[in-house]
């Protein structure tokens, strides 16, 4: 969050308590999923999340390599978040920074609490997250769609991560910050959890919350988190569905 | 080296080169196409409305997305009345198996040299006129151009979406208190790329072909029907008469595809 | 996989887990610790006196040494009227057998984003009061971490050492003609994590309990008991309910060690 | 190939007919080739083109390393192309840029085609091209004395690669094309060619040919090829004529 | 050494012949040595000298990685000098600059002559040096502590290997310049001996010194080392005796 | 160990090596010198004449070429009248089976430093000399040395290209509207190295003696007879005496080489 000088001019929530994009406090930006989208890829995924755009290939069980990556009782999950240079207003230069070293760490951390890995040893399974643009909010539609590119490579998981953020504008606790909201707002707090068993398995924070606010923000995104669960579940469903009618007219042929 | 210790994985290569090469050999190719035939190109456009241009390319199943950005800096010393254009190619691990993570392989940095020659060479951008003040500040046109799934032929598809990226680009030129404007154009180079296949120069080749190409040509041309940069590329030589031939053919897909795909 | 397979690290890594877990349900520690007890702190302030700040932390076995440089450096363009702030971790391959020499590893890449956050978000250096000339020239703060011996819980030692180093930084203004002054401050953070043995969450984790964590938290919160920074790490999970302990428990110890140890 | 506003006000041909360094459209600089001029490589040449200085080392076949370069059923050729600091206007620094990187690699793949790499699975064959003072036409350079290395170290090759390239200045299409040509000009076409096949094994261009100047260019490349083939012949018997004039000398003393 | 314009004005040693810290031409700075003080190291050391604060960690002898760095015959010495970011007046950027890359060398090849070697064939013996504030003479610092931290790791040597530096300010050969004394005087012999056998094992020099100068300076330092190895040995006897005691309390509890 | 697990490579190592002690200790070198004598040095100046100065040296069958670039450049803040000296070597890969392509090794950069010290230390430059305008612009100086073909004792081979490229270097001051005028000069370094082999140092080392030698030292001298740099390298020792008597031949050899080679 880069903090400016005239930072209480800028206003969030009008007089009708709607936000810049029109939003109420508690409203998601619009998300859209399509599974299998890539040919190459063992699994793969798309994700329309609000101006995010970002596209997830999965790879792998493959052999890990270099050998002494390999882990003799279970797979190790490899996520590498990227963000493509023309993403973002200023050119970013390609290569992994700091940043996306940290992103990439917690998302691969929060996969393996769901991936079944111990049935697959010595393996890697390989999560690319290319975030094509980029408008707040990109490692939490890139985790959320990295869950469905392993269902699509049929990885054996738990159940599906489910990311979403909440945080705070003009001093009151909202759902899911767009790109104003998080440059001009007080906190924010990206979170994933797993629907079935209500883990959390990816937390980082900064910004100021109280106790208080803190719990309505975890409140606010757990909600959330079921209405995108949903949709995971519907882009899936639509991928097969699609696969069956294709199906059916082959036999019909 | 006798085919007793030669692995699976060759022996399969070798079949397959065989058939690929018999059956060009009998005119026809894998899927169907004909040798001077194309794809399928299909450009989206303004794909990524936060970049000043971009375009997504789909040829047959290969995907390319190129997003140009156009920022402010400083001139080179030796040209001080003109813009820069600089040429970058990713080819993300997500796009094939045979990818990797890190810095840019030589194969990325052929792709991106050979994309830049194509552009530069061709003078497509007005380069003279990208100048903000002389010898200080000029418009630096970045080219980006990301491999998202790969089928082969990648210097097409990363030409073509860079051309097409620049042809729906904009100068920013509200950043420093004038109107944006589009990105100043002078020609349209389109590169086509032959792949060698036994004797036969085949257009447009996907991953199969080039697989088991013995070389590979590479020809931009211009909205004139000059040449404006060629590469061959791989451990195969070709001949006089089918670099000329190929010549012929890029001139005449280069034609095509301008005016087919890109309404030029 | 069968356990026949396992190597004899992996059982050995196996049994102690095993029986830190089983020690933690009967509400004991390995050191005897009681479960939201950090082991002792010892700052020496001033060990560097060549740098404008530094603390040597010690916390149990675990010893790190920041040093903060405070030098002349040009503002970002979007924030012309702001110092800035850059924090740096170093693993010494010194501090344990597992550290390795070379460019910093993901894992001190995060301990120093996580420093880093707890202090640029809590707002604690005045950073619109390192302004030499707007726009042009600000003070650059450098924090440089140096990990000398490890025995688990990084993050805290870390933190609590740039603090100290923080609080008694000076600005070398002498060096522009004016006097120093001492670092403008306007809050301080402490960060407490947690490491979560079997279905304990545990404060000050020591090496041994880092190692068979499954999860790990922590909350950076400020002296009006408000949180400004979280992380949560490791291959577990954590529920709702030991989050929200962690946090009471992070506000508590934070006023007790801002207090105590800093004196503040 | 460098723009400038200027362009036109150079003149590279004059009312003769004649080129900026006296030599007619059709005419190459002067080349001198010695072999064997290092002591610890397996195989070495050194060309002067021009102003052009270029030492060539070979050294193999020899076990690829690391291990997983290597080919089971073929050696692989590994050129590396390097410009001294020193070699050119403005100081180079020091370590492979991206133009250093693709002349490799097409200089390679010319090699390829000419060396029998059947013969020697799993090795590398190492050829090494210092570019010592550069003026135009480096990469033509390097490779012509590379064959010739290569055939000193002892490597079986179908025939000896010829490099040479042809280009356009004041609307004319020259062969060879120097410094000042090569910036001020309007094309430029390295190529090379394996002289007893006519196979073409190296083609780059850049610039702008109509169709017919491209086939001029290639015709004036192709009969230089010949001329220089020539020299390299030449420049590998007076080696071998002073190794039998010593062996002369020995058996008479 | 940096030259300055104005070298001339500075004056180094005063009318009674003493130097800007108060030292005689001959004399030490003060020098602290303390061992054993890190837990997770093989052996440690700490050595204050002057204004230089460094840290020493000793690991092995362990297995050499990467494999093919492994010497069949004997360890290799790996020392690594490395300066924190803010031990010098001008932040440095972290990770190892040329310099302190040569400075692990020659350190190295001084233990090496010390420590029998061919006693752990494949592995490594790694010296890590941190220097934590310097202020001139800090190699010879890290060497002196270096040889404590490795008797402490139990690593069996021929004799400890003991640093130390003479100079030229004013025209006059001096003990240990300190860091004006370095940045203002004409010459710097860093240099390390094995006290036992006299052998030389370290050796650098730059300014200058006439061939009656260099005797000078050896000698003195040749001197100061003697009394460098006492305290090597007193902080060696220090650790041993406080574990004696504590036994002794053990025993007698 | 015992000799059993020795390699063969070993084995020979260790007879070549017994094999050269022994020769040596009769007072004999492999290739007939005496113990204090150099090999043959060749010096060919401006062997790149696009360079501002260059030098390709022969020295025995050890071959390197040394060239001097002169570009603008700004000073260091510290030293705002005094031009800027840098030194660079590339171990080429063509030089030696044994060298690899990549950034430096650590054998390139002390070879580098160690040559640098002995000019910047005999003050050789009049880097003062150098000044365009005070703590703007300033004159750098790039020593780059190549090496081609190695035989061994590259500080000695390096050093006296590099002394010779500078002593045969101009400044390019007609690229700032003034006349082209020599690099300043103030002194003449010369460095000889040596080998200790057994009990014995000898001159100018070849690489069968390099390989051998227990100790190495380099001693360079100015033209005064005075010490200006020194370096011992490899795992060895040596006595005091050793290196009384090499600072004496030292002196000697650069009296010789500056009149013989160089024409000082």
């Amino acid at each position: 969050m880069i903090e400016l000088g005239a930072q209480s001019d800028i206003k969030l929530i009008n007089e009708e308590g709607l936000r810049n994009d029109g939003r109420k406090f508690n409203e998601l930006r619009p998300i859209r999923i399509e599974v299998g989208v890539l040919n190459r890829a063992d699994g793969s995924a798309y994700i329309e999340w609000g101006g995010n755009k970002v596209l997830v290939a999965v790879y792998g069980p493959r052999e890990a390599f270099p050998k002494h990556t390999q882990n003799p009782s279970r797979a190790i999950i490899n996520a590498r978040y990227n963000m493509a240079a023309f993403s973002v207003d200023e050119r970013k230069r390609p290569g992994p920074d700091r940043r996306a070293i940290e992103i990439s760490k917690v998302i691969s951390e929060a996969l393996e609490v769901a991936v079944f890995t111990e049935q697959f040893p010595r393996t890697s399974i390989d999560v690319y997250i290319e975030v094509l643009q980029a408008d707040a909010g990109t490692r939490i539609a890139g985790l959320t769609a990295a869950s469905v590119a392993l269902v699509d490579a049929g990885i054996p998981m738990k159940d599906m991560v489910v990311g979403c953020a909440a945080g705070k504008i003009d001093g009151k606790v909202v759902l899911d910050l767009n790109k104003e909201e998080d440059n001009f707002g007080q906190a924010d707090l990206p979170m994933a959890i797993i629907p079935r068993t209500d883990e959390i398995v990816l937390l980082q924070m900064d910004g100021n919350f109280s106790r208080e606010e803190l719990e309505q923000a975890v409140e606010l995104s757990k909600k959330a988190a079921t209405y995108i669960s949903n949709l995971q579940r519907e882009a899936l469903m639509a991928k097969y569905k699609s696969q069956e009618s294709e199906k059916e007219g082959e036999r019909s042929e | 080296m006798s085919a007793v210790s030669k692995s699976a994985d060759e022996i399969v290569y070798g079949l397959r080169r065989e058939y690929l090469e018999k059956i060009s050999a009998e005119g026809n190719r894998i899927d169907g196409r004909k040798f001077d035939e194309t794809r399928q190109a299909v450009v989206n456009i303004n794909f990524v409305p936060r970049a000043e241009g971009s375009a997504e390319v789909r040829l047959g199943d290969t995907r390319v997305l190129v997003g140009v950005k156009v920022e402010q800096g400083e001139p080179f010393q030796d040209t001080p009345n003109s813009g820069i254009l600089t040429t970058n190619a990713e080819m993300l691990p997500m796009a094939s198996p045979t990818f990797e993570s890190g810095p840019p392989s030589e194969d990325a940095i052929e792709l991106a040299r050979v994309v830049d020659r194509g552009i530069r060479e061709s003078k497509m951008i007005a380069l003279d006129k990208l100048v903000i003040k002389e010898a200080e500040k000029v418009w630096v046109v970045f080219i980006d151009m990301h491999i998202l799934d790969y089928d082969g032929n990648l210097i097409d598809a990363c030409s073509l979406g860079a051309v097409a990226a620049l042809l729906n680009a904009k100068v920013p030129a509200s950043k420093i208190g004038a109107e944006d404007y589009p990105l100043p154009i002078n020609h349209v180079p389109i590169t086509i790329t032959f792949a060698k296949i036994g004797s036969i120069m085949v257009a447009d080749p996907n991953l199969e072909e080039e697989e088991v190409a013995s070389a590979r040509l590479s020809v931009a041309t211009n909205e004139n029907g000059d040449v404006v940069a060629m590469q061959k590329g791989l451990s195969g030589s070709i001949t006089q008469q089918e670099l000329f031939s190929a010549v012929d053919t890029s001139i005449k897909l280069g034609k095509d595809i301008r005016k087919r795909v890109l309404g030029r």
